[in-house]
């Protein structure tokens, strides 16, 4: 990136909780977020669009980031049913804030299931159908991350890919190889062998347990 | 936002998962779990004087014509109080697929029974997502997912500006009435707004006592003006139904009577409110409830009349 | 209230989206929370604390709210462990909020359970225990209002009210009878009836349903 | 904000329900999943002439002593990198009871491994809660409930201002570094900031290439005034510990060398800074790692020395 190799990237600085204010704002149609980071550092000199807002209760000042609309949020989740109704556990990021503030929304999911299992479960769900555009159901599509309860972070990848991505070359040679030459993510997995799939297992189970909603009629 | 596809690795260019299947499990049934409320209603039936009134009262005239209003939209925010029975009615009949929010953070309720409250569990139970209120008003409603904001009122005007605050002046009020709730957010911020109430010269006022919500202001031209201004995603009211009648309103911004129920007259109409209403020419008649919309609303929605006294 | 009667109560004005941002405000230690509310209604008039505020990006205002921060929150849910790490689902309102935002928090559960029953589902936790100074058990301890999953909202007792709750004297029999009188919680549900009680359990179970959270070592 | 009061009115007045266990369930065990890493640490040893020196490397020293400053915290905000490893030594020896907070959004982790990443499935299996980002950083972080936020660093200066930016001029930088993450915030709503680096010239610099976030600014009294008219709830930094020594701050914001490694020198000190440190008097010798600590490190933690090599 120092090198503008292969062209210079234009680059906006923020935190990790200023891009979260800017999907909250984003999902919410407000046209800022307001946030105590910032303040006597060197981000907002860095980046224009990080700029103090004066409360109107009393004399304190905090920063305001702007709203972030993607074009499409990809997120990835362990089930969703036909309707796009998706839920997740473990941790969630801001996926849910990306997704409403997104124009289009794909879900890739490990597992489609029926209506009633996410009805059985309201609190669980993350996205609405509502926003979702896409459902892909992917089994293993998270790889080189990971699914809760479902597969590892397979760190041995992460590990390699320093090297792999140290230079141009040895990044569109694994690029061709493990993207471009294969014909969907079921051959990926496929290449990636039964027996690298099966070391990202988790080692037992964690069940959560099932709460009861109760029938109200 | 249409119908998400869905698609999977395992049968690429094929013809997806599973189909999708919209049919909400868990429907209604009959509720009874307040077996001894006041009886039957006692409201008065339409004029009987006109051949064309039914058995049938005011009140469930004006919310199955409510219900009716719904027809083809996707998703409604339910406001407390009639907006609750007209849009589970809805959800029986004309809307299917109507998904119902409630602002105490349930989206795609399907309750079993009438609710007869926003908290109650029996919205919870097989609905498609809880979530918290922030996030409801925050992403949902603010985010501009709600196409039908559903309002009662207490009071409101030619503009639709509704008043739920105060009868009387602020300070001194004559009658403290519930306050904004959500009906505020939902005014600005779903995309169209209905409102449900009974029409009389206490309800129906050339100036309302306090705008709690707003509607179409001063004017249609005004109103578009501010709401683009302020990046407004909503469009303000759309339907008004009364007990009378259903208004829409015109290129002005000014409510209009589109239709008048079976029963009621014009007369009747400029008795029960503050100003010379605009008429559309030709009035329709408001088609009388069907046996099925009154079985729903007696046996089902209503049973103990809290509705339709 | 009209008639101060007892005393003149003092008001603020806010609507429902507005008390949840003064609590998402007092909940992150924010000067104020911004809204899209509130614009050419009467409310800013009626309480001078609903206050404009310039968007720092392009030229929108949205009004903010002042941060609410309660000196005690008491929420009451299905289940807390001993170090009152709490659990809930079903309609949450803004009662997570609100328990960040106060000085002091009691949390009220049907069920006392091992930490380990938190442990197996900790996207269900909402409150957690670093923020709690009491867990009280007491079980039916909602009434009049409901428990999702555990007995209904008694409607029946909301109807009653509105007569008792007419006049002085009717609310200070009820308090008197219903309040003063028992010697606590047990009592109460005594009184109420096994009758009534069971009248209010949900007529079914609807069970959430179990997931894995895997085990990772 | 202490141990939550139990009370049942089944048993009123009595001694509660049943005790407050703290145990944490779930316990690390040895971590196998990455069998094939780069093989045994190959860091320099202490110095091998100072006759304290045991059979530690510097960063192993390092970890251990920043450990050892998380005795009696209750909530640690784990960044990424050397604080990773250092708090989990932590709960598993001096601070057994120590929540750990990841931004990715769990509170109360218990991994059963050394996570390698803020985003591992490790860290939620067990833990008390899992929130989103949104909540973690609002109410958790910015609401003032983290007592130490742990960080790494690329850059820092006496008052403990701190940059994972850039190295060089950030419109041309010679090095990109990560950036802010949650060191931003952390450094500005955690009630005090721990740091963990290796010290060198290039790292304990006279002046910060750019500041991603603040410490003690020019000195203690602006930033005590910074910190009080904004209303923030932290205090700034008070630890910072390095492969030679450990420092805390002085009245005047400025680090202070409060005790040495053994096998370390001030001479060393001094030539891997880029001012005249303060040294307190007396200057103390950090107790060597305990071969428990040792074990801990290298057959528990981090069996392949990812961090220690």
């Amino acid at each position: 990136m120092e090198d503008a190799d292969p062209a210079p990237l234009e680059l906006e600085e923020y935190s990790h909780f200023g891009m979260v204010g800017r999907y909250t704002a984003g999902a919410s149609n407000l046209p800022f977020f307001p946030l105590r980071s910032y303040f006597e550092t060197d981000l907002p000199k860095a980046n224009p669009l990080i700029r103090p807002i004066r409360s109107p209760f009393g004399e304190e000042t905090v920063y305001a980031v702007p709203p972030l609309k993607p074009d499409v949020t990809i997120v990835h989740a362990q089930r969703a049913d036909a309707d796009g109704n998706t839920q997740m556990w473990g941790l969630l990021g801001c996926q849910k804030e990306a997704a409403f503030a997104a124009e289009r929304v794909i879900v890739v999911v490990e597992e489609l299931v029926d209506e009633a299992v996410i009805r059985a479960d309201p609190n669980r769900t993350v996205i609405p159908g509502l926003i979702v555009d896409a459902v892909v159901v992917e089994p293993f599509g998270a790889h080189p991350s990971y699914v809760q309860g479902a597969y590892d972070r397979d760190n041995h990848f992460y590990r390699d890919w320093e090297a792999i991505s140290r230079d141009a070359a040895t990044t569109a040679a694994w690029l061709d190889e493990w993207v471009y030459s294969v014909s969907g993510r079921a051959e990926y997995v496929e290449k990636l062998g039964a027996e690298r799939v099966a070391s990202l297992r988790p080692s037992g189970q964690a069940p959560s347990g099932s709460v009861d909603y109760g029938v109200y009629k | 936002m249409n119908k998400p596809r869905v698609s999977s690795s395992s049968t690429p260019g094929g013809p997806g998962g599973p189909g999708a299947s919209n049919s909400a499990p868990g429907g209604p049934a009959a509720s009874s779990s307040t077996p001894s409320g006041p009886g039957a209603s006692s409201s008065t039936p339409g004029d009987p004087g006109a051949p064309e009134a039914a058995a049938f009262t005011r009140s469930e005239m004006m919310i199955v014509a409510a219900a009716r209003e719904l027809a083809g939209q996707r998703v409604c925010f339910v406001g407390v109080g009639l907006p609750n029975i007209a849009v589970n009615l809805a959800r029986l009949t004309v809307a299917p697929t109507l998904e119902l929010v409630y602002e105490s953070g349930a989206f795609g309720a399907v309750p079993a029974r009438l609710p007869l409250s926003i908290g109650d569990p029996t919205i919870v139970t097989g609905a498609t997502a809880v979530v918290s209120m922030f996030e409801l008003f925050s992403f949902y409603l603010q985010g501009g997912l709600v196409d039908v904001g559903f309002l009662g009122a207490a009071q409101i005007d030619r503009f639709g500006n509704i008043n739920s605050t105060v009868i009387g002046d602020y300070e001194h009020p004559k009658t403290r009435l519930p306050g904004s709730g959500g009906a505020c957010e939902i005014a600005i911020n779903a995309r169209q707004v209905f409102v449900i109430m009974r029409q009389s010269k206490r309800s129906f006022v050339d100036r309302i006592d306090f705008r709690t919500s707003p509607g179409n202001l001063g004017g249609a031209e005004a109103a578009a003006r501010i709401r683009r201004e302020q990046g407004w995603l909503g469009s303000g009211p759309s339907v008004v139904v009364t007990d009378l009648g259903i208004y829409h309103f015109d290129e002005s911004g000014e409510m209009r009577l589109e239709s008048i129920h079976p029963g009621a007259t014009l007369d009747q109409i400029r008795e029960t409110m503050g100003w010379e209403p605009k008429v559309a020419e030709p009035l329709e008649t408001t088609p009388a409830p069907t046996p099925e919309e009154l079985r729903l609303i007696r046996q089902q929605l209503d049973p103990d009349g809290a509705y339709t006294k």
